[in-house]
């Protein structure tokens, strides 16, 4: 049946193209942040908060 | 205002006078792309007659994005744009006066893509009236779109490739329109042709609007 | 790094949603009378584009917002708080236009996906399709547009401008099936808490559930990306603070350099 | 970071050009609600304008009526498929589509989406008219139309399928053909 082919492959392709841009998008967050040097990764810290740039 | 538009406009052809560019180089190459078509379709030329009003238009469109690269190269060398600015020109002055005159040039680019157009494709016109409106309408949305767009990349480094990418898009609803107008205007197809022609009057009013609007915050610093 | 207190709860909610989304659409909910199961694209195609729909929305009021706070140049401490409410604005204008482009996109491929198995081709050039990808297409003109380097504060106005441009095309794309005759159904489904009545009542809440999880998660990712996009800012101004120390750590001359 | 912005304060700005910034603010004003009329003038055009505006396709109706001038141009025609009308012959699927109580005699040459099983189903047809004598429910007619390409068009109705409530096929969409002045044949 060429319906449960398309509607499997319309929910895979729409999971893996967020959970790959949301990937990206933290990996992106934690080379820069590590760079920064605000932290080590998991230190949970927000760095909107921990930057004294943002702060004021 | 008016003056500081027919200044800009008046600079801007007299540039084109001495320098010829459109008249040598962008219709040329929009001839060019119907020779490539007719390449193309050599196979059937049915075909060819059948899609020349949308052939006009591609042909068109590409002159513009060339012809709108052109309008703001000109004013990107040593910092031509500031120096108006200084001047004392408004904003909204500087980019109508630019889009009057590429409009004037899309005009001459549009006047010998028709004539390539009889002569290549041998297409015959049976409702005049709605040709020239269409026509009028569309080459002039093409000129202010282009200039919203050139002025909005002029200056930067990657602006030869980004343009088409911006321009396109945007003009495609002139694309749309102004084909099936012409389509109509060339006896091919059984549209209603003044309804697209209306539209293509809309998208233009439009565009005025937008560049209304954005001139200020465009030129101020570009 | 871009993690907070309140992401990681938010995320964790997204996460559950989706499963419990899942279980939904693909169990759940009926099969439509015509359709059959193909309707379950609908619970991924419908809830992409409201979020993209929201997502460009949010563009062009940020963009508006930062033509708003860079309109004046004026100086002192006000230059300085309206030039930090520009950028962040623009920011946020940077971070929604991503994600929709994102579910633009996937509404297209689920779309198509979905017309395949209820109309019997992948694509036509209806008005809804067409004006669909052109409202992709700038969008994506308006990412390309970003990227460019420029001086951070032309290149906000310049995008704010474009994004204003591209957001025009939306009610079109909204309201096209309405205007012309479309391939595409009718725009249908009335929000109200007694259902719609062209939609069965399980098939109604699954698309608002649905809609609610990708909402949810678009959310999580948007104020991620928005950290990112501070970072890049921050990232930027250490190399020229970097770039400066090293300039002042040369020894002095005396004639005024006149390079930048 | 080092905060390298300028530390001294600014002069006052003169009064002549407080005034023209008041000025230039209510000109503004003016162009931005000129913008937003004309961005309403040109929705409300471009509705009006083309809310007739034949984009996609013709309704069966609307196909009959427009026969001369549409010559042996190809179109595209909508209508909903009579289920009783439907005969598939070596590989030529001949039904008849119904819109406004115009009815249309297809003659289509490429296998029919799955969907096209499901009766009353509203398709849109790729094709032209075809000179030859036809019987329709409606009539006699002097043309058929010709079509190599069937797209359905699903309606925005979502109903729940129900095993114990499979439709009559001989029972048309409600209201759908209520003003008609002929029988629909049964299957």
């Amino acid at each position: 049946m060429t319906w449960a082919a398309n509607v499997f492959s319309g929910y895979a392709l729409t999971a893996a193209a967020v959970v790959a841009y949301a990937t990206w998008v933290v990996r992106r967050g934690r080379v820069l942040g590590r760079d920064l040097g605000i932290g080590p990764a998991g230190a949970g810290t927000d760095p909107g908060r921990s930057h004294p740039e943002t702060s004021q | 205002m008016w003056r500081e538009v027919w200044l800009i406009c008046r600079k801007d052809l007299t540039v084109e006078r001495r320098a010829r560019v459109t008249l040598i180089q962008i219709v040329p190459t929009v001839l060019l792309i119907l020779v490539v078509f007719a390449f193309a379709f050599d196979a059937n030329p049915s075909l060819l007659g059948a899609g020349a009003g949308g052939l006009f238009w591609v042909a068109v469109l590409f002159g513009a994005v060339l012809g709108a690269k052109r309008s703001f190269d000109i004013e990107a060398e040593g910092g031509n744009l500031d120096a108006l600015r200084l001047g004392g020109l408004s904003p909204a002055a500087i980019l109508w006066g630019k889009a009057m005159a590429l409009a004037v040039q899309m005009a001459a680019v549009a006047v010998f893509t028709a004539a390539g157009l009889v002569v290549l494709f041998s297409v015959t016109v049976t409702d005049w009236p709605l040709l020239l409106t269409a026509a009028v309408c569309g080459t002039a949305a093409f000129a202010i779109c282009g200039c919203l767009y050139g002025a909005m990349t002029v200056g930067l480094r990657s602006a030869d490739t980004l343009l088409p990418l911006l321009l396109i898009p945007v003009a495609a609803p002139v694309l749309l329109a102004g084909t099936r107008a012409f389509d109509v205007a060339l006896g091919t197809s059984a549209d209603q042709g003044w309804s697209w022609t209306a539209l293509l009057a809309v998208v233009l009013i439009t565009y005025v609007a937008v560049g209304w609007a954005a001139a200020g915050p465009l030129l101020e610093d570009a | 790094m871009t993690g907070s207190v309140a992401t990681r709860v938010l995320g964790a909610i997204g996460l559950a949603a989706a499963a419990v989304m899942a279980i939904l659409a693909l169990w759940v909910s009926p099969a439509d009378a015509v359709q059959g199961d193909a309707v379950r694209l609908m619970y991924v195609h419908v809830p992409s584009i409201w979020v993209a729909y929201g997502s460009f929305v949010l563009t062009a009021f940020a963009s508006a917002r930062v033509l708003w706070r860079t309109r004046s140049g004026a100086g002192g401490t006000e230059g300085v708080i309206a030039d930090r409410q520009a950028r962040h604005w623009d920011r946020v204008a940077g971070a929604a236009a991503e994600l929709g482009v994102m579910f633009t996109g996937l509404t297209l491929v689920t779309g198509s996906l979905w017309g395949k198995v209820t109309w019997g081709t992948y694509w036509q050039w209806d008005a809804r399709l067409t004006t669909t990808v052109l409202l992709f297409v700038t969008h994506l003109g308006y990412l390309a547009l970003r990227r460019l380097p420029a001086e951070s504060r032309a290149r906000a106005r310049r995008s704010a401008v474009m994004a204003l441009i591209a957001v025009v095309n939306l009610p079109i794309v909204h309201y096209s099936v309405d205007w012309w005759r479309t391939l595409h159904q009718e725009a249908s489904l009335e929000i109200g808490i007694g259902g719609d009545r062209n939609y069965s009542g399980e098939m109604y809440w699954t698309l608002l559930y649905s809609w609610a999880t990708f909402t949810l998660i678009a959310l999580w990712i948007g104020i991620h990306r928005y950290r990112v996009l501070r970072l890049e800012e921050l990232a930027e101004e250490a190399a020229l603070e970097e770039l400066l120390s090293v300039r002042r750590s040369e020894p002095s001359h005396d004639e005024p350099v006149t390079e930048r | 970071m080092t905060d390298l912005s300028p530390r001294h304060l600014l002069p006052a700005e003169p009064d002549r050009a407080d005034a023209r910034r008041v000025l230039g603010r209510r000109r503004k004003a003016m162009i931005v609600g000129f913008v937003v009329l004309l961005v309403i003038a040109a929705g409300a055009a471009t509705v009006a304008g083309l809310r007739n505006a034949t984009l996609f396709f013709r309704n069966a109706d609307e196909a009959i009526a427009e026969r001369v001038e549409l010559g042996d141009r190809r179109f595209r025609l909508q209508g909903r498929v009579v289920p009783a009308s439907v005969a598939v012959d070596t590989g030529v699927t001949t039904f008849e589509v119904i819109h406004n109580c115009a009815s249309v005699s297809v003659r289509h040459s490429v296998d029919p989406p799955d969907l096209f099983e499901s009766p009353w189903i509203p398709v849109v047809l790729e094709g032209r008219w075809v000179q030859g004598d036809v019987v329709t429910v409606a009539g006699r007619d002097t043309h058929f139309f010709s079509s190599d390409n069937m797209l359905v068009k699903h309606t925005n109705e979502y109903v729940a399928a129900n095993e114990d409530r499979v439709p009559d096929p001989n029972e048309p969409p409600e209201g759908f053909l209520d003003d008609c002045p002929f029988e629909v044949p049964r299957l």
